[in-house]
């Protein structure tokens, strides 16, 4: 009897395959005979499991609230619905349970909890999901001050990092806001205001960091600086601390003061504050300098204080772009200059023996093609 | 590589040319992809050109003894060997592509004569699209436009140029756009908002003001942002891979699906950003800040209000729209709370091409924006969510 | 007591690794594919196509002339197209799955229902014409090994022989039934199994037809009754015979046991005596048996 | 498996000292058998591992040059095939016509033209070209074997 109770694969915790598969080999033959102790496996049974539903179509659930036991997933969980471990759909949302068929997997049978009693299940594939808000307000003062500063334990671990960049942002920022402050006073002797100048510099801050950090174009910098504050006035507006006529003013005294400083300070690429220069007297220093290193720093080897000169000249404030300034290096100050350049190459060298200051290179001969060794000068290598 | 017996059957392939090459001898003499802002029948322009002469050079002409220019460090430029004979079966593909394109331009110059006498409409269009096609097809093989598109960045390249922008449209689809579809998918802004997305445009979405690098560049759909990195509003590029012929008019609308709503134990919608009726096209593809201060006023019909999260209002996602507009609209007063956003695309026939998503939750700098914009203080909610369903 | 859970130390009493699986698929608001796999950053160098020259599986393959393909396409494929033309031909149409009716979403996209009075479909048979004559599109070789079977590095020598023949890494092949007197069991390594397509199969083709069958003494030919009645004919040869490929016959010492081929052409011809007249017109004999 | 760091038990050393067994380079001592290598041997040659050629680094502008290169190759390949697939289509119609003329002028040859050839095979003789042709190129007083019945 227990036998085919095994075959027929019916629940059996303890039965294992093997036990089935193993069995399957033996003869059986019955006789007409009647075993008096039976079998050992006879007395496997265990008590009912509980299994089902155990809320019924329409009924009101808490979240949490077990809707069905089963082994396998003979209910899916659908909306607002979740299944455990052992396949238990449980709901996560009080609402009103449903079951119902999925368009979407016509084979299956799905229950889900609707938000609202009338509100039918599934939800159209289209229409926006029904979701619930559930985060009670605080309505006492202190307890909700109390919630609002406490952190987590992540933000809280965090905090004195956070101080500590911010102190070296207000550092960095007062020793450039003064840097600048002297640049402006001295070198373009400019007569501000105590506000003007305040708004000055606080101005070419924000343009030196966004052309420095972001590598943003100068331009664009002063674009985005006035919209910053032409923005910050309209804000002030809107809250009321401006009336429209004191915003009128501040604005058309902002875009005055632009004007004034636009022609005589800007800044560099490298993000540093330098006198303006019209087009044609930076097209006419770019040439000067390029002539220079044209006629007296090409096409030979430099030496030490010649390499710190010629990035002196590239590096002229207020000349070159970034760009520009890529290239001209590449060209003037080379990582390792070229073995045409006279005076790079220094033939028949001991190169077991070279010479002070002379590094020995093996290099391939494209001619010949074959390698030789030469000796190159240490001034050839910048980085030596 | 191919081998040597491809090259000999390519230089058969040449033999069996010659009788043809008569014919299109007067094109190969134009010499096609390096004729640029003729007043012949090819008008090339000049951005289809590789932009760094060395670079040319070394590409079109055979290489150099002091090696390919595109490598920078001498002793590496020195010591690289390019694969055998690559120069002179380069120099026959060149020939067969450029001929080629040569006979796609005669087409397009055919179909153009057509297109000045064409007056019906349906006719003009499909002349149209044939055009650019063809444009695109006479240049895909061009070596100068693939160097461009393959090693200078997307930025530079000149998108009135249709093959650019189709090549710029493959790489989208390879990437970005699948990125986008997914984070919207993901966090539920299709159907929420609205109930689908044919994309059409790469929206991309960046908060200039910011000093920090990582909150400048352009946002990841779906990144969670802090609340004084979107204070003020975004810079929004639209890039269109159809061609646009005149300006083409856009509205944006960005909405924040998820303010709580106490009276139902719900969320609402708010607008926060309204844009209507901007002109843009191929190459002037952005809403930026040098626009908005000149005539920001003329399109914004609802001002930027960053979204301010409340203590313990758990995530809000940013949801970021962008329509085609059939003519110039005219927009009322709308209000900010409970937008419907479904509603608003249906009454004004607003088409969507584009979307854009990022999240916020509360931080410690939702306050001093909430004092920027004059929106009072915060609610502070509980931290455990209720069990209290919704109030119908 | 045999601990078959492998169990991993976790902060949660239910790690993921104990949890009974449920997944399921959600339907999507858009049309647009997204290929997860292509977005992982580590996975883009990877994704190349295989015809990429930067990719890592890149293979040149313009190498050599195709004598075979080239005869085919000069000479045989227009012979083929008159052999086979018929006048007034039309489909004949196979038994196919049917629909469960589209008058609900439910039914729409449920499985379909199995053919009429038949378990498996059939195909249609279509009239040659210009864009379908009758062409190999592979060749599936597979070899059975009995010994390996009782010693399981001898299929090691089986799969050796069929990558020296074909020139492409063999898949191993593992039985598939359980009969005790034959001391087959389920899950053994058994041999191994090939497909090969263009030009390894070209160069295959040539190679059986101009130096292995003529050899073999007592090769009649291909049986006329061969084939799968959907086009795709096949023959075996025995282990003396496999001795007749070059790659094999120069190494014999290498393979001391070697194991016997089944040949599977696979072919669009839709039925057998197209198939058969195709492969003969590669030169390949037919007998009847 | 030698561990150059397991404590040795060489008498002579206090037992817990850690002595480095020092390595002597020469002849390694192969415990395997003739049979056993001869499998490995098999096992290395099927494996695909450190068979794939290195990946050929090649410079931005050779890169665009070959990718020229495969596309005038693909285009070349696309042409013939176009070119094959005309030809077979213009003598396919050509085919049709000719039917169509013999249905109306004599159907009777028209059954027999249009008559199935079951079992109908290539002659044997027909091989495929080769670049080096047979000393005795053609035999001109070829005659098919005739079958016996």
């Amino acid at each position: 009897m227990s036998l085919f109770r095994l075959g027929s694969g019916s629940y059996h915790p303890s039965g294992s395959i093997l036990q089935i598969t193993a069995l399957k080999n033996v003869v059986q033959i019955r006789t007409a005979t009647k075993k008096v102790s039976g079998s050992k496996t006879n007395k496997n049974d265990s008590a009912g499991r509980r299994l089902g539903p155990k809320v019924h179509e329409g009924n009101f659930v808490k979240p949490g609230q077990i809707i069905m036991r089963q082994r396998g997933s003979k209910i899916h969980p659908g909306e607002n619905v979740k299944i455990g471990i052992d396949h238990t759909v449980y709901a996560v949302e009080p609402g009103y349970v449903h079951f119902y068929h999925d368009p979407f997997h016509p084979l299956r049978k799905y229950v889900g909890v609707s938000l609202k009693k009338n509100l039918p299940l599934p939800t159209p594939h289209f229409a926006p999901r029904v979701r619930r808000f559930g985060y009670e307000l605080i309505e006492d003062p202190s307890e909700a001050v109390k919630e609002e500063q406490h952190m987590s334990r992540k933000e809280y671990l965090y905090q004195p990092k956070l101080d500590e960049l911010s102190k070296a942002r207000e550092e960095n920022k007062s020793n450039l806001l003064s840097k600048f402050n002297e640049f402006i006073s001295k070198e373009l002797s400019l007569e501000l205001g105590a506000k003007d100048l305040n708004l000055t510099l606080e101005r070419y801050y924000n343009v030196h960091e966004l052309v420095k950090l972001k590598g943003m174009s100068v331009e664009s910098a002063e674009t985005q600086t006035t919209y910053n504050y032409v923005h910050s006035l309209k804000l002030a507006k809107a809250r009321g601390d401006l009336s429209s006529e004191e915003f009128e003013d501040s604005l058309a005294h902002y875009h005055d003061l632009v004007d004034q400083l636009s022609k005589k300070i800007t800044v560099d690429a490298t993000g540093a504050l330098t006198k303006y220069l019209s087009a044609e007297e930076k097209a006419s220093r770019k040439d000067e300098i390029i002539e220079k290193l044209e006629t007296e720093y090409s096409n030979r080897v430099l030496s030490i204080q010649d390499k710190i000169f010629v990035g002196d000249l590239i590096a002229t404030p207020g000349v070159f772009d970034v760009a520009e300034r890529e290239d001209l290096a590449k060209k003037y100050l080379p990582l390792v200059v070229p073995l045409t350049v006279p005076g790079s190459v220094i033939e028949n060298i001991d190169a077991r023996k070279p010479p002070k200051g002379v590094i020995v290179q093996r290099i391939f001969d494209e001619a010949t093609r074959s390698t030789r060794v030469v000796g190159r000068p240490k001034e050839v290598f910048a980085t030596q | 590589m191919l081998s040597r017996i491809s090259l000999r059957r390519f230089s058969v392939l040449g033999a069996a040319k010659a009788a043809q090459k008569a014919e299109v001898d007067w094109i190969a003499s134009k010499n096609q992809w390096s004729y640029f802002n003729d007043e012949s029948y090819v008008k090339r322009s000049e951005s289809l050109k590789l932009n760094k002469p060395e670079i040319r050079e070394s590409l079109l002409s055979n290489s150099s003894e002091s090696g390919p220019a595109s490598i920078e460090n001498y002793s590496q430029r020195l010591a690289y060997h390019s694969p055998v004979a690559i120069d002179e079966t380069f120099k026959m593909a060149y020939e067969m592509l450029e001929t080629d394109a040569g006979l796609i331009y005669k087409n397009i110059d055919r179909f153009r004569a057509k297109l000045k006498t064409a007056t019906d409409e349906k006719e003009i269009e499909f002349l149209k699209k044939t055009i650019d096609k063809l444009l695109v097809s006479a240049e895909i093989s061009n070596p100068e436009v693939l160097y461009n598109a393959t090693f200078n960045p997307a930025s530079t390249l000149d998108m009135s140029q249709p093959v650019y922008r189709q090549l710029a449209k493959e790489k989208w689809e390879s990437y970005d756009l699948m990125i986008t579809m997914q984070r919207l998918e993901q966090l539920h802004v299709i159907p929420d908002t609205l109930p689908t997305l044919e994309p059409k445009v790469d929206v991309k979405v960046k908060f200039p003001h910011n000093l920090e690098e990582e909150f400048s560049s352009w946002v990841t759909p779906g990144e969670i942002l802090p609340a004084y990195a979107v204070a003020q509003p975004p810079t929004i590029q639209i890039q269109e891979f159809d061609t646009v012929e005149s300006k083409q008019l856009y509205s944006v609308l960005i909405v924040n699906p998820d303010t709580p709503d106490l009276a139902t134990n719900s969320f609402s919608t708010t607008l926060q950003y309204g844009l209507a009726n901007v002109p843009l096209d191929n190459v002037d593809n952005v809403i930026d800040t040098k626009k908005l201060l000149e005539n920001g006023d003329k399109f914004t019909f609802k001002d930027y209000v960053p979204l301010v999260p409340e203590k313990n209002a758990q995530n809000q996602r940013a949801c970021l729209w962008v329509f085609k507009q059939n003519g110039e609209l005219s927009i009322g007063d709308v209000a900010r709370e409970n937008f419907d956003i479904r509603a608003f695309v249906e009454t004004h026939g607003l088409n969507a091409v584009g979307a854009h998503v990022w999240r916020q939750h509360f931080d410690r700098s939702v306050e001093t924006v909430r004092e920027q914009y004059g929106l009072g203080k915060g609610r502070v909610f509980r931290r455990v969510r209720g069990t209290k369903p919704i109030i119908e | 007591m045999s601990l078959n859970k492998v169990f991993i130390r976790q902060f949660s009493g239910s790690g993921a690794v104990l949890r009974a699986g449920y997944s399921t698929v959600q339907p999507v608001h858009h049309l647009v594919k997204v290929n997860k796999a292509a977005l992982k950053p580590l996975y883009q160098g990877v994704l190349l196509p295989k015809d990429d020259i930067k990719s890592v599986s890149f293979k040149p393959t313009e190498i050599s002339q195709d004598r075979v393909a080239e005869h085919y396409q000069n000479t045989l494929k227009s012979d083929l197209l008159l052999h086979n033309y018929e006048h007034g031909a039309t489909t004949l149409k196979g038994n196919k799955k049917r629909s469960w009716g589209e008058d609900s979403p439910y039914k729409l996209y449920r499985n379909l229902k199995k053919p009429k009075g038949v378990s498996r479909p059939s195909k249609d048979v279509h009239p040659i014409r210009y864009d379908n004559v009758p062409e190999v599109e592979s060749i599936v070789i597979q070899s059975y090994n009995k010994d390996a079977l009782d010693e399981s590095w001898l299929n090691i020598s089986t799969r050796l022989q069929l990558a020296q023949i074909t020139n492409v890494k063999p898949k191993q092949i593992y039985s598939k039934a359980n009969i005790l007197p034959w001391r087959v069991r389920q899950g053994k390594p058994c041999g191994g199994k090939v497909e090969i397509t263009g030009r390894d199969m070209t160069q295959f083709i040539s190679t059986l037809t101009e130096l292995v069958l003529p050899r073999i003494r007592t090769f009649q030919g291909i049986k006329n009754t061969s084939g799968d009645s959907n086009g795709n004919i096949t023959f075996g040869l025995d282990p003396e015979d496999v001795k007749g490929f070059p790659e094999i016959e120069n190494f014999q010492e290498l393979f001391p046991n070697l194991s016997g081929l089944q040949i599977t052409f696979k072919t669009n011809a839709g039925t057998d005596e197209r198939a058969r007249t195709l492969l003969s017109s590669l030169g390949f004999p037919f007998y009847n048996p | 498996m030698f561990n150059p760091f397991r404590p040795s038990t060489i008498s002579g050393f206090p037992s817990g000292s850690v002595v480095l067994k020092t390595f002597v380079r020469g002849k390694r001592q192969s415990t395997q058998s003739a049979s056993t290598k001869k499998v490995v041997n098999q096992l290395s040659a099927l494996s695909a591992s450190r068979k794939q050629p290195k990946l050929l680094n090649l410079c931005n502008e050779d890169l665009i040059k070959h990718r020229t290169i495969v596309n005038a190759w693909k285009m070349f390949k696309r042409r013939e095939e176009q070119r094959r697939h005309n030809q077979l289509k213009k003598q396919y119609k050509s085919i049709y016509n000719a039917m169509e003329d013999l249905k109306q002028t004599s159907p009777k040859l028209f059954e027999l033209a249009n008559a199935k050839e079951e079992g109908k095979r290539f002659p044997l003789e027909m091989r495929v070209p080769t670049d080096f042709p047979p000393t005795q190129p053609w035999v001109y007083n070829y005659s098919p074997k005739k079958e016996t019945k």
